[in-house]
This record gives C-alpha cells, sequence and structure tokens, in this order.
C-alpha cells in the first residue's frame, strides 16, 4: 500500500466548558490516499466536522487539540506555528464549507476573492493570476467567466456560488480538499451537479477529498471509501461497498438502513430507538451500548478498540477475535 | 430590511449582546446579583429598613441639617450618611430616592413596552399603510436621543397641564415622557418577530378557523416576542433610571419634596465645595451602583432568553 | 448681513495664525484684567429694556445719569453738575460741560431730552424713573427744567438708575425707539452701548460674555486700574464657585452661602458680606373667596388675619438664620430693610416664633387640623430660595398647615404670580429710589382693577401686589407719602402705613439676604447695598 | 442612483416637517411668552398689543405656516429673552458647539474603534476585560455626574483644567473658535471627555460585537481556509464587513453628540446651541426652542443622508441589485 496522503493517528479535540471538559473527537484514526475520496459519515455532532476543521487547523479557543497525531505528506502538520498551518491551508488543503450563500465576502467581487486567494499561495503576477482565475471559473462551470468574475457574490444563484467556492478551493490546486457537506444547503437537483462536478475535478487534478456529510446518498455515490463516526468516535472505516452492504458494526448496519437515495439525509435512526448521547453523557464502555441492539455485558464496561486487521476496521466487541474480512 | 433599520437594530443588539461576557464568569458577577438583590429589596422595604420617612415634612428639623455621617466626630447614628440642607437623613433619603428612581423607571418601561408590543403588533400583522406609519414614527423618533425627547415631552407636559398639578403628577409626566421616549425599540422587534410568525402555519391555521386576529396575537405571538421584549425592557429600564436621574438634575424631573436620586443630587451639587460632601457623593454613588447592577442583571436576562434580536 | 460676506471679508489662513499668535502674545505685564461672574447675563446694553437690578448695575458702569450714589449710596451729581428746586415742582438742573459721550460727540441738554422720550416709547421698561416727570424745558445746551408733577420729594432718588443717551448716535444708528418685539431688525443700542461712563462696551456675546474697557476721556477721575473687564454669567451656584477657586475668575457674586467657609478657608480668597437692601418675604392670596390649590372649598382661610398670624409665627426664623442662610441673614418684620429710607427699628420686631400659639391661633379660625396650600417659589432668583420654602414648608406642616413647594425659574414663577394664579408666594424687593414708597407703590397698594368706583388709579400701582392686599387707609397713605416734603411728617405717615400692613400680616417679611461676594484676595472692591457692582471702584493689585 | 438620492430627501423633508409641526406646535402652547419678556413695568394692556403684534393671537395654523415660511427663508424669529434675531444668536453659539461635538466625536471613534476591534479580536485578553469594564462604568454613569467628577478632580482638586466656559476665542469671521488658544484647547478638555464617554462606549461596543459577529461568518472562516494572512482576513475582510453598521451608527452617535451636547454644556456653562436651548426652556424661549429643534433635525437629516451614501458607496447588495435585498422593513 502506498504511503497515505493524510494520516490520522489517534486524535483528540477537547472542550473545555464550566461542567468539564468535553471530547468532541476521541481517539479516531484513519487516512486517506492519494486521490482517494473518503466519506466521512455520521448523525450531527458526531464530530464529523471537528475532524475536518482539525486537520484544517481551525480549531476556535477553547477547543483543542488534545492529543493525536495528523501526517500530510509524511510531514506533521498539528503541532505546526500558526503561520505554518495557514500556509498549508489553500495551498495543501483546500475547504469547501456547507452554506455556498455565507461562505464568500458579499462585499468583495469573485475576482478579488479568487486572486487574492491564489497570490497568496502561489508567485504570480496580477494579470497571471487573473487568467488562473478565469480558468478556474470556467472549469468549475461558470459561464462567460470573462463577464462574470466581475460580479458580487450576491449576483450569483446559490449552486453557481458553490461552484465558486469549489473554484476557491481549487486556487492553489491542493492535494487534499475536505468537503464540509457541500450539497446540504443546495436544492436536490443542484446536489447531483455539485458532486459529480466535484467528482469530476478530483480526478482530473488527482486530488483526495475528505468528504464529510451525513447523506448516505452522496457517500454511497462519491466516495471510495467512507468512515462511519459515533459520539465522536470512530466506529468503522472500509470501503463503500463493504460497508454499505456488509455493515460489521450495528450503528452502522442501522446506518444503512436509511440508505435509499441521494438526499435523503439521516436525521436520525429510526431503525434505531434512543439518540445519540449528548458529549457530556457518553456512557462507559462502547458510546452505542445504550442503543445497541446486540449489546453484551462487556460492551457497558469496556470500550471497544478500533480493530485494523481487515480492510474494514470496526469498533465493536462483537467483532473481537474474528477476522472481519474472513 | 433597510439599511438604517438594520444597522440602528445593531446598535441596540450590543446593548443587548455579549457586554458582560467576560463578567460573567466572573465574581464581580456574583457580587453585582447581590448588590442589586440589596438595592431592589431595599428599595421595596423601604418604610421598614429607613430609620426615617424624608417625605414626612413634620418630622423634619431643620436643626437637624447638614449633619455629617456617623463616622465624624458630630455624626449620630440616627442620621447614619448624614443629612441634607433640610434635615433629611440621606441614608433614608437614597432607599426612598432609589425606590422612587426604580418606580420611575419600571413604570416607564412598563408604558413604553405596551404601546411598543401593541405597536410592533399591530404594525407586524396589519402590515401595509399601517404598517409603514407606524414604522416611520418610529424611525424618526429614532434619530433623537431619548433624553431630547424626554426634555421636550416634559416641558410641553408642564406647559399644558395646569400648574397646580405639576406639582402632583410630576413623577408621571417624568414617567410619560420618558415612556413615550423608548417605544420603537420594542415596536420593531416585536414588527418583526410578529411577521415571521405570521408566516407560520399554526396562524393561518387560525385564521382559517375564524379567530379574531387579536385573539391570534395576543395568543400565539406575543408569547413567541416575549423574551427579547423581556431583554430590551431590562436595558431600557438602566436607561430610564439614566434619563429619570438627568431631568431631575436638570431640574425638570422629580420635585425636592420627594426626592429622587437625580434630585438628590441636583441639590447636592450645590454642597459639593462646601464641605458637605456627604449630600452629593453617596446618592452619586447609590445611582452608579444601582445603573450598574441593572445593566448586569439585563445581560443575565438575555443569556436566559438567548433571543435573536434581529 | 450674509454669513459668506462676513466670512470672506475676515477670513484666511494668514489671518488666522495672526490672530493667534496675537491671543498667544497678548499678555503683558500690566495689563489689569479683571474676569467676574454672576449667576444671570445683562438682558441688554439697551439702559430701557429692562427695569432689573443686575442689568441696570452692569450698564451703570457704560453710562450715566444726571445723578449718581455714592458708596454710602447717597446721591452726588454727575452729568449734573448741580441742581436746585425753582418752585416745588420745578427743578433746575445745570449739566455739566466738555463730557463727551464715547463715540465722541459732546453731551448737552438735548441728549437729555431725548433720554426722556425714548424712556417712554414703546418697548421701554423703565418708565416708571421718569414718571414722575412732566416736562423738560431746555434753558441753554447746559441747563434745563424739569417739571414734575407736583411736589416729589423723592425725584432725585427715583433717577440715579435713569442713564442718558446721546440722541445724534441713537439717530444714527435707528435707535430711536427701544423697539417692538417684531421680525424687524433688531434694536442697534441692543448689543452696542454709547454711554459717557467709566467703561467702553468693547464686546458683547449676550450669554457668553460681555468685555469693557477704560474710558480714557472720561470726565471724572478714574479711582479703578483695571485695563479691562470680563463678565461672564455662570448660573450654577456650584460652578461659580469651582470657577473662583480654579482661578478663572477674581471675583464672582453671589457666592452661595454655603461655601463662603470654604472661600474664606482659601488661601488667596476672600468673601465680602453685608445685608442687602433686599427684604424677602411671603405673599397671600387676600382676594378669592376659595383658594386655590387647596382641600378648603368655599373659603379662603387667608383672609382670616389669625390664620396669617398663625402662619407667621410658625416660622422658625433663627432656624432658617443659622440652617439655610448660614448665619448669613436678618430676620425682619417689616418690608424695608434699615439702609432703607422710611426704616423704623421701633417696628422692625418679629412677631415671636411660637409654634403652640399658630396651633391655638388655626384652632380658634377653625382650622385645627390645618389646611392643604401651595407655596410659589422662584428658584434662580434670591438667596436660597427654593431652600427657604422648603423649610418653610416643613416648619408650617408641624402646625398643620400642609405646604407644597412649587418652586421653578424665575420668569415662569413671576409670570404666575404677575397674573394672580397664586395662593401663597415668595418674592423679594429692593426699592430701586432706596425709600419705602416704592415698595408699597409697587407691592401693597391695591391693584387698579379691585379698586372701589371712582378711585382714579396711578400707573402701574400695585403691579407687584399679587395677592391684592387692599387697605383704603393704606392706599391713601402711599399717596400722600409720594408728595410729603416735610420729612418729620412724612416719617409719621410711613409709621402709620407700616404698623398697619404689619399689624394686619399683610405679607409676611422673612429676612434681609445677604450681599455675599467672593474674589480673590488681591483684588479691592467696593460692595454696595443696592448689589450692584461697579467696575469704576476696582483695584487690581 | 439618482431615484435613491431623490427618495431619501423627499424622506428627509417629510422628517423636516414633522419636527417643525412638532416643535412649533407643541411649544406654542408651553408657558406664555409675553410674560417671559416684559419687564416688570408692563401693563396688561401692552401686553395684549404686544401678542398681537407677534402674532400669537392668530390661529395656530396661520402661525405654523408663517413659521415654517420664515424657517425656510432662514428667519429664525427674533429671541423674546435677548429681543434679537436667532440666527444670529445661533451664529455665535454654533462654533462652540460644533468644536465641542467634533472633539467628542473625533475622541469616541478614534478610542472606541481601535478598542472595539481590539476587544473584538482578543474577546478573552486582560485587556479586552479592561475595555469591558470601563464600557459597562461608561454606560453606567450618567454625563452628568461624570462631568461634576471631572470638575471636582481636574478644576477644583488638581487644578489643572478649567470648569467652565470656553476660555479665549479667536474670530475667524463669524466663526469663533477656541482652538487657536491654549486656554481655549484647555477649556476643552474636559466637556470633550464628558460628551464623548458615552458614545466611546456605544461605539466601542458596537464594533466589538460587530466583529465577533462577523468572525463567526462562514466567510470567514472561509478566508482563513482558504490560507489567507491573519492581517487580510482581520482587516480586509471582517473590518470591512463591520464598516456598514459602523459607519452608520458612528453616524448617528456623531448626531447624537450634538443633542447629548444640551447635558454637557449645561453642567460645563459652554457657550454652546444646547446650554442655550435648556436656557431657553427655562425662559420659555419659544423662537430658540422651536429653531433648536429645528436644527437638530436637519442635523440629524443631513448625517442620515451622509450614512446612506456611504452605505451605498460600502455594500454593492445595494448598489447593483437593489431588488435582491431590498425587501425594506422600515
Amino acid at each position: 500500500m502506498a504511503e497515505p496522503l493524510l494520516k490520522v493517528e489517534n486524535l483528540r479535540v477537547e472542550f473545555p466548558t464550566r461542567r468539564g471538559t468535553l471530547c468532541a473527537v476521541d481517539d479516531v484514526s484513519f487516512h486517506i490516499q492519494p486521490g482517494e475520496v473518503l466519506g466521512v459519515v455520521g448523525e450531527s455532532g458526531a464530530g464529523k466536522s471537528m475532524t475536518g476543521i482539525a486537520v484544517i487547523g481551525l480549531l476556535e479557543a477553547p477547543g483543542r487539540i488534545a492529543g493525536g497525531r495528523i501526517v500530510l505528506e509524511g510531514q506533521r502538520i498539528d503541532d505546526l506555528p500558526y503561520e505554518e498551518k495557514r500556509k498549508l491551508r489553500g495551498r495543501k488543503i483546500g475547504a469547501i464549507f456547507q452554506d455556498p450563500l455565507t461562505s464568500l465576502n458579499p462585499l468583495y467581487t469573485v475576482e478579488r476573492q479568487l486572486i487574492e486567494t491564489i497570490r497568496t499561495h502561489l508567485e504570480v503576477s496580477e494579470s497571471e493570476a487573473f487568467e488562473r482565475a478565469v480558468s478556474l471559473l470556467r472549469e468549475v462551470g461558470i459561464p462567460a467567466p470573462e463577464q462574470r468574475i466581475k460580479h458580487y457574490p450576491h449576483q450569483f444563484s446559490g449552486g453557481m456560488r458553490q461552484r465558486v467556492v469549489i473554484a476557491l478551493a481549487l486556487c492553489a490546486e491542493p492535494s487534499l480538499i475536505i468537503a464540509d457537506e457541500p450539497t446540504t444547503a443546495l436544492d436536490v437537483s443542484i446536489q447531483a451537479q455539485i458532486i459529480t462536478l466535484l467528482k469530476r475535478l478530483c480526478r482530473d487534478h488527482g486530488t483526495s477529498v475528505m468528504l464529510v456529510t451525513h447523506d448516505m446518498g452522496v457517500i454511497a455515490e462519491t466516495a471510495h471509501r467512507v468512515a462511519v463516526m459515533y459520539a465522536g468516535r470512530l466506529v468503522e472505516v472500509g470501503p463503500v461497498k463493504d460497508v454499505v452492504r456488509n455493515p460489521s458494526h450495528p450503528y452502522t448496519a442501522g446506518l444503512m438502513a436509511s440508505i435509499p437515495v441521494i438526499g435523503r439525509k439521516v436525521e436520525n435512526l429510526s431503525q434505531i430507538d434512543g439518540s445519540m448521547p449528548r458529549l457530556n453523557a457518553i456512557p462507559e464502555g462502547c458510546a452505542f451500548s445504550p442503543r445497541c441492539p446486540q449489546v453484551m455485558e462487556r460492551c457497558r464496561r469496556e470500550r471497544p478498540p478500533l480493530d485494523t486487521r481487515g480492510r474494514t476496521e470496526v469498533s465493536c466487541w462483537l467483532h473481537a477475535g474474528e477476522s472481519v474480512d474472513a | 430590511m433597510s439599511t438604517l433599520v438594520r444597522t440602528r437594530e445593531s446598535l441596540y443588539r450590543i446593548i443587548d449582546s455579549d457586554i458582560f461576557y467576560s463578567f460573567r464568569s466572573s465574581p464581580v458577577t456574583v457580587g453585582a446579583a447581590i448588590v442589586t438583590l440589596i438595592l431592589v429589596l431595599g428599595a421595596i422595604f423601604a418604610p421598614l429598613v429607613t430609620p426615617h420617612d424624608p417625605y414626612d415634612l413634620e418630622a423634619l428639623n431643620l436643626m437637624d441639617a447638614f449633619n455629617p455621617p456617623v463616622w465624624y466626630e458630630d455624626g449620630t447614628w440616627s442620621f447614619m450618611l448624614g443629612t441634607d440642607d433640610q434635615g433629611r437623613g440621606i441614608l433614608s433619603a437614597i432607599v426612598y430616592g432609589m425606590r422612587l428612581s426604580l418606580w420611575v423607571g419600571l413604570v416607564a418601561v412598563l408604558f413604553s413596552g405596551v404601546i411598543g408590543v401593541a405597536l410592533g403588533l399591530v404594525a407586524g400583522y396589519v402590515g401595509g399603510n399601517t404598517d409603514a406609519v407606524i414604522m416611520r414614527v418610529a424611525e424618526v423618533q429614532l434619530t433623537f436621543p431619548a433624553i431630547l425627547i424626554a426634555l421636550l415631552i416634559d416641558g410641553v407636559l408642564r406647559g399644558i397641564l395646569p400648574p397646580f398639578m405639576i406639582e402632583e403628577l410630576a413623577i408621571w409626566v417624568v414617567i410619560v415622557s420618558i415612556g413615550i421616549s423608548g417605544w420603537p425599540q420594542y415596536a420593531r422587534t416585536v414588527r418583526a418577530s410578529t411577521i415571521v410568525e405570521n408566516n407560520k402555519e399554526y396562524v393561518h391555521a387560525a385564521v382559517l378557523t375564524g379567530i379574531h386576529p387579536a385573539m391570534i396575537m395576543i395568543r400565539h405571538v406575543l408569547p413567541n416576542v416575549m423574551g427579547p421584549v423581556l431583554v430590551i425592557a431590562t436595558i431600557q429600564l438602566a436607561i430610564a433610571i439614566i434619563n429619570e436621574a438627568t431631568l431631575s438634575f436638570l431640574g425638570v424631573g422629580i420635585p425636592v419634596t420627594e426626592p429622587s436620586l437625580g434630585t438628590l443630587l441636583r441639590v447636592g451639587n450645590n454642597f459639593l465645595f462646601s464641605g458637605e460632601w456627604w449630600i452629593t457623593v453617596f446618592p452619586g454613588v447609590a445611582l452608579a451602583l444601582l445603573v450598574i447592577a441593572v445593566n448586569l442583571v439585563g445581560d443575565w436576562m438575555r443569556d436566559a432568553f438567548n433571543p435573536k434580536l434581529r | 448681513m450674509s454669513i459668506k460676506g462676513r466670512f470672506t471679508r475676515t477670513s484666511g489662513l494668514g489671518l488666522v495664525l495672526a490672530a493667534g499668535l496675537a491671543m498667544a502674545a497678548a499678555s503683558p505685564a500690566e495689563a489689569k484684567t479683571f474676569k467676574w461672574a454672576f449667576q444671570g447675563d445683562p438682558v441688554s446694553m439697551d439702559p430701557y429694556t429692562i427695569n432689573e437690578t443686575l442689568t441696570l448695575g452692569f450698564i451703570g458702569n457704560i453710562y450715566e445719569s444726571l445723578i449718581r450714589r455714592r458708596k454710602d449710596l447717597s446721591i452726588e451729581p454727575a452729568l449734573a453738575e448741580s441742581w436746585e428746586t425753582v418752585k416745588p415742582d420745578v427743578w433746575r438742573f445745570h449739566l455739566r460741560k466738555n463730557v463727551k459721550f464715547h463715540d465722541g460727540t459732546p453731551f448737552t441738554a438735548k441728549d437729555v431730552v431725548f433720554s426722556w422720550k425714548r424712556t417712554l416709547s414703546q418697548g421701554s421698561d423703565v418708565k416708571t424713573f421718569v414718571s414722575g416727570i412732566k416736562d423738560i424745558k431746555v434753558l441753554d445746551d447746559h441747563t434745563i427744567d424739569i417739571v414734575t408733577a407736583g411736589p416729589r420729594p423723592i425725584f432725585t432718588s427715583e433717577i440715579p438708575f435713569w442713564y442718558i443717551m446721546s440722541e445724534d448716535w441713537a439717530k444714527k444708528n435707528k435707535a430711536v425707539e427701544v423697539g417692538k418685539l417684531t421680525t424687524e431688525a433688531e434694536n442697534y443700542a441692543n448689543r452696542h452701548a454709547n454711554g459717557t461712563g467709566p467703561f467702553i462696551l468693547k464686546s458683547r456675546e449676550p450669554g457668553v460674555k460681555t468685555v469693557v474697557v477704560p474710558n480714557p476721556n472720561w470726565w471724572d477721575k478714574a479711582t479703578h486700574n483695571i485695563t479691562e473687564g470680563i463678565l461672564t454669567p455662570i448660573k450654577s451656584p456650584a460652578t461659580r464657585v469651582a470657577a473662583l477657586l480654579s482661578g478663572e475668575l477674581d471675583m464672582m457674586y453671589p457666592a452661595p452661602t454655603q461655601d463662603v467657609n470654604r472661600i474664606k478657608g482659601t488661601k488667596g480668597l476672600a468673601m465680602l458680606e453685608g445685608p442687602e437692601a433686599r427684604t424677602i418675604f411671603l405673599g397671600f392670596d387676600l382676594q378669592r373667596d376659595e383658594l386655590l390649590y387647596s382641600n378648603i372649598k368655599g373659603k379662603n382661610p387667608l383672609k382670616d388675619v389669625r390664620v396669617r398670624k398663625a402662619m407667621y409665627q410658625a416660622l422658625d426664623m433663627n432656624a432658617i438664620k443659622k440652617k439655610v442662610m448660614r448665619g448669613n441673614s436678618w430676620p425682619a418684620a417689616l418690608l424695608i430693610a434699615p439702609q432703607i429710607n422710611g426704616f423704623k427699628k421701633e417696628l422692625n420686631t418679629r412677631f415671636a416664633y411660637d409654634p403652640k400659639a399658630s396651633k391655638k391661633l388655626l384652632a380658634a379660625a377653625g382650622y385645627p387640623n390645618g389646611f392643604e396650600i401651595v407655596l410659589d417659589c422662584p428658584n434662580d432668583r434670591y438667596v436660597n430660595d427654593e431652600a427657604i420654602c422648603l423649610a418653610a414648608s416643613a416648619m408650617l406642616a408641624k402646625v398643620g398647615v400642609k405646604v407644597k413647594v412649587n418652586a421653578q425659574t424665575k420668569a415662569k414663577h413671576f409670570g404666575k404670580i404677575k397674573r394672580e394664579d397664586t395662593s401663597f408666594y415668595l418674592l423679594g424687593w429692593t426699592p430701586s429710589t432706596f425709600d419705602v414708597h416704592n415698595v408699597f407703590y409697587n407691592n401693597v397698594k391695591t391693584r387698579p382693577a379691585y379698586l372701589p368706583k371712582g378711585v382714579e388709579p396711578q400707573p402701574g400701582q400695585g403691579q407687584w401686589n399679587c395677592g391684592i392686599y387692599s387697605n383704603t387707609e393704606v392706599d391713601k397713605l402711599i399717596e400722600l407719602v409720594a408728595n410729603e416734603i416735610d420729612p418729620a411728617k412724612r416719617q409719621g405717615m410711613i409709621s402709620k402705613m407700616m404698623t398697619i400692613h404689619k399689624n394686619e400680616i399683610g405679607h409676611i417679611p422673612l429676612h434681609q439676604q445677604p450681599l455675599s461676594w467672593a474674589k480673590k484676595a488681591s483684588i479691592d472692591l467696593f460692595q454696595s447695598p443696592d448689589n450692584t457692582f461697579q467696575l469704576r471702584w476696582v483695584t487690581v493689585k | 442612483m439618482a431615484a435613491y438620492i431623490v427618495r431619501r430627501i423627499l424622506q428627509a423633508i417629510v422628517v423636516m416637517l414633522t419636527v417643525a409641526l412638532i416643535a412649533f406646535s407643541l411649544f406654542r402652547f408651553v408657558g406664555d411668552p409675553i410674560l417671559a419678556l416684559v419687564g416688570q413695568d408692563t401693563t396688561l394692556e401692552e401686553q395684549a398689543e404686544l401678542r398681537k403684534e407677534l402674532g400669537l393671537t392668530d390661529p395656530v395654523v396661520v402661525q405654523f405656516a408663517r413659521f415654517v415660511g420664515n424657517v425656510a427663508r432662514g428667519e429664525l424669529g427674533i429671541s423674546y429673552g435677548q429681543r434679537r434675531p436667532v440666527i444670529d444668536m445661533f451664529k455665535e453659539r454654533l462654533p462652540a458647539t460644533l468644536e465641542l461635538s467634533l472633539l467628542s466625536a473625533v475622541l469616541a471613534i478614534g478610542i472606541g474603534i481601535p478598542m472595539g476591534i481590539y476587544s473584538g479580536l482578543h474577546r478573552d485578553g486582560w485587556l479586552s476585560r479592561v475595555f469591558q469594564t470601563v464600557s459597562l462604568v461608561g454606560i453606567s454613569l450618567p454625563p452628568f455626574l461624570v462631568g461634576i467628577l471631572l470638575i471636582y478632580l481636574f478644576a477644583v482638586f488638581i487644578g489643572v483644567l478649567p470648569s467652565q466656559g470656553r476660555g479665549d476665542t479667536v474670530q475667524l469671521g463669524w466663526w469663533s473658535t477656541g482652538l487657536l488658544t491654549w486656554s481655549g484647547i484647555k477649556s476643552l478638555i474636559l466637556p470633550a471627555i464628558t460628551l464623548g464617554l458615552f458614545q466611546m462606549t456605544l461605539i466601542m461596543r458596537l464594533v466589538r460585537s460587530e466583529m465577533l459577529e462577523v468572525l463567526r461568518t462562514d466567510y470567514i472562516k472561509f478566508a482563513r481556509a482558504r490560507g489567507l494572512k491573519n492581517r487580510v482576513v482581520n482587516f480586509g475582510h471582517a473590518l470591512k464587513n463591520t464598516l456598514v453598521p459602523v459607519i452608520t451608527v458612528t453616524g448617528l452617535q456623531v448626531g447624537s453628540i450634538v443633542a447629548f451636547a444640551v447635558i454637557t454644556e449645561t453642567v460645563f456653562q459652554w457657550p454652546g446651541l444646547g446650554f442655550l436651548f435648556l436656557q431657553s426652556v427655562q425662559t420659555v424661549d419659544i423662537p430658540v426652542m422651536a429653531a433648536y429643534l429645528v436644527f437638530v433635525a436637519a442635523f440629524f437629516v443631513i448625517i442620515n443622508l451622509i450614512v446612506d451614501l456611504l452605505y451605498y458607496v460600502i455594500d454593492p447588495r445595494l448598489r447593483l441589485d437593489r431588488t435582491t435585498s431590498s425587501d425594506h422593513g422600515g
């Protein structure tokens, strides 16, 4: 197996509050290969976005990385000084946020925002930057980019704005894009277009993507592999086909029952009673144990480790001692 | 929303927003809470906690005037914080003055709240020209500082009312002046919320079942806007107290026979240089404490209701 | 004049800088600038605009009359060198020669005639000063005969505040009339002045500051040594004190009584104190059949002399003296101060402070539980006026009379009581003539509207008799006093009318208030009992 | 653009007329102007005559029409108290008020905005806490109390600054300035602080909360995710977005300063319009009061116009495509 582009090892993100420290991301490990699309899925508050933000290095105080490592292209990046991290952002790691309507500064033209991003990372002249900006817009499918580039964000529709956002993320040819719910805020008809665009671009540029979403349909369409998170913990990581067709973890199994179409979101799991615990009330042992249909005595006492032996990695006592791969 | 409207609202929002964030988790807040409680309780139970009734002319003895506080050689326990120029105990005067200031503030805020909420509901619910007129008036009024409006209304009322009633009604004149100057804030907030609520299905449903619009507003819309309204009210209370003090200080507020804190300051200001510092300093400190305390309470309210004031 | 025109004429950066430098440099060692403050501002520079002590006192630095007062208030020649009565009602004045107005025009008889006519013009508020003049005959440039309405012993004391203006100047500047209050252009004399007096008006910003400089061509020998005088009105007593303490002022008045000790105790500052000729008193509504603003319906308790006496005896003037006035007042039993002509020491004894007697009197009058009443009071006119009213209300409360104090600014207060919209009011009076007649004529004589049929009123009588005290005998005596020449006979009449008024408790005299001037110790000046401040007696050391 | 300006100007005229009506009609019924302006010796007959001459016996509508007409011609009437044209008095007093207001505004903006930006960017720094505490005191102390404190401290106790008045002034045409003399500048300090403190507090709070709000927005997060430099994000993106509300409110605050000056000028005996206004209220000098109201309203209207235009310049949403953002609420 080739050296992964991104390696996250035992990542732990904490938020100190008045009522004690909350652990938003707890002992999460995964990796992304070059050109690979990793879907990260889970309910709201499962810690998937937080993981993405930790990787870009934009955790806001008082949140902090309390443990683990993040390695990008063989270089550890989680302990870099702020300025070094900043240089990585946009250059090595691009980002796409949920709501294209609010992701763009309303007071500046698209041109200005593109050019400032390009020139922050690349040693190019103003006119070269402009050329590049126009071609990026063309690439993300904005018609008449020479004229549209002069426009302000509010003059674009939602789908068009998300295309602009994607163009901005691609400005400096990053090797990894973290897409945090890139289609959630869009109309269903446009969602598919954006997903298609994203897939095509990553294929063309060889860019890896960490696709954070709670839309299993999108994952199934787009991702090579998928990571399932629950209550800040990773419960299962593996190739999409395996995880979707043959989920190992009871939680994943419940999740998959809700897969059917693109656009259908995992708001709650009707198949499983109860809801995800709040971060300050995670039970001992396996976080899923109170809702788990196959719960065992051990689950309530001991936390299952992530079993990395098979193609699908799973954190569940049901699979302890056996090879999932078998 | 028009630009001015939005940005002006941000002004009020600031007053309501994270002003005291840094205080929240500090002992200062706790202290402020205690101070507030003491001040409010003292004001409520003024007749029980004060040694004298400062309004009782018969009990006033001019020969008691200008007694210093108790720690001075000729101070007495009877007048712990000294006396003013008429022989009134400063402590009693402050407690009663605070009671009056709080009372004026509360009633003025209630007054402007009722007007503002009612107009806001009407504007938001009825819309059209009614809405336009109400909001235009609110906007014009907002361009003038409340104190100037209060000064004007105060002057007008004093001119219109027969002279013998002015003394009797002085408190109400001040209340109305301050009250009228404060309604637009409520009206704007309530109107915005009303428009939002209006578009919700349950309101449509209620309309279809033939419930009177007034009932709909009162039963459905009103509860939803009470949070923000309470927060505005608390902030307005602080402003009302300051405005009352200012009017009284300028000599057009509460008369000196039943002094508020501002009146005490006006009188006391004359004795700032003559050595009888206690006549000014204690009421001044009391006023500052009261307003700071109310402002802090306003912050707690904001947290409690966590309203979106937009 | 248009804004633009004025601006372009003097604008320009060079000028700005020059002006700035000039200001910075202009403080030669021998310049004796004298800065003083009063609680109000002169209403106008026109000497006929308003009959008010402050305004007329200030204008007295610029304008002069035929006669002026000495430091002891006795009269001495000013623009008139001498005078004699040719007949009982004809006064011959010999005018001073070689006197020039500030603009250089000489002072002659025609200016006196002009001033007389102007004083009678519309808008004039000082007609009272010349109310005794029937005619003025010019004998030559420097001799005139003034014909008075009958023998008028008080005539010479009526005119020291009647200032003489220049006819040529007034005509040139279209200031022939005092002026109507319409939208016509302002009367030129309002903010400009052209007198014969020791000081020249240099600049005038109403309500801000007024600057005067010495008149080098004054006919009299200057006794002052100042080179510039700046008057700033500062209404707030505390601010006035602060400005004096911080050294911004050389002198200010009135100094608040409570701050007198502080000022005395401050190094480099000093107080000038003395009794003012002003008497503060309370007036009653003696006319209405039902009291305004009271709980008593259908009756006017104040019409009963026992009630008035009860209220009188409930007032502890010594306590007010000690606490409110800090020892700086002189409790009074008469409407006139000892300095006033007609004063009778024997009559100046107050009815004793005696709350018990008060209660008995009230019970006897049928008000054992007292009654309610509103006391109208100014709050920015007299020394501690509001505090006096409040103290009085507390004292009256102790005998059962519940007094509400309605304290307001002087303009509103005077307006209210002058239209008889009052039951009980506080007022103070200094007779500008320094004669008792002026007090009684204004405050005690029956208002024309209330005279019995057939009695012809004199102009302006009882103008300040806001509660309508009315006693035919007193009215008669007031008229007689005006024209009686024999001093002994006259004093007899005066004593009689004062006694009647006192025993009827027509008013409750309270006290003479102090003159309370504060100054830098390095300043020498003279405090006049009429509370006018004259720059000609100022020396800066 | 033209339509926008025309609409704004029309609104301004309506506002001005409303204010004129209020100024006139309300003060018309306060007190009796005649009694305020006659001396002690004026007879009742003379008073009645004066009343007639001043037009106070005309129908109120006529009086109002005359009032508006006169104001439009710049004739603000004759002061009852000083018996001279109000416009002349305003010209004398205007420089004092404007110089004081201007310095206060400079103080409030010059200190308030940086403090606000700082405490917005470092919301938990100790200096921010200090700023917050200062601002709490700032909005809780009535300006007159601040003024008294400052006088006592600096004029009387320490004795370094004057307690009242404007000091020496220099005349530049009809404009009298205190800025060219040492005593004039010294006299300006305490009143300017008193007047500016409250506004400074408000502006600081406004900037801080706007800053915090903007910093929470997605486009700022996205700007950081794009790797832009902190300076660019904070001052290029965040500050510019806070600018719109800040300019608006700051503009309004500058307007308020002129009106709030009534209190400060009274405390410091500052010979400006506010002091004149209060004096005129006390003496029932109707022309002066009415003119002052109109003046303040005009000042506000002009500032509002300027603010609207600035807003127009800054915010492209308004400038380019009004239909998407102009569901006018008020």
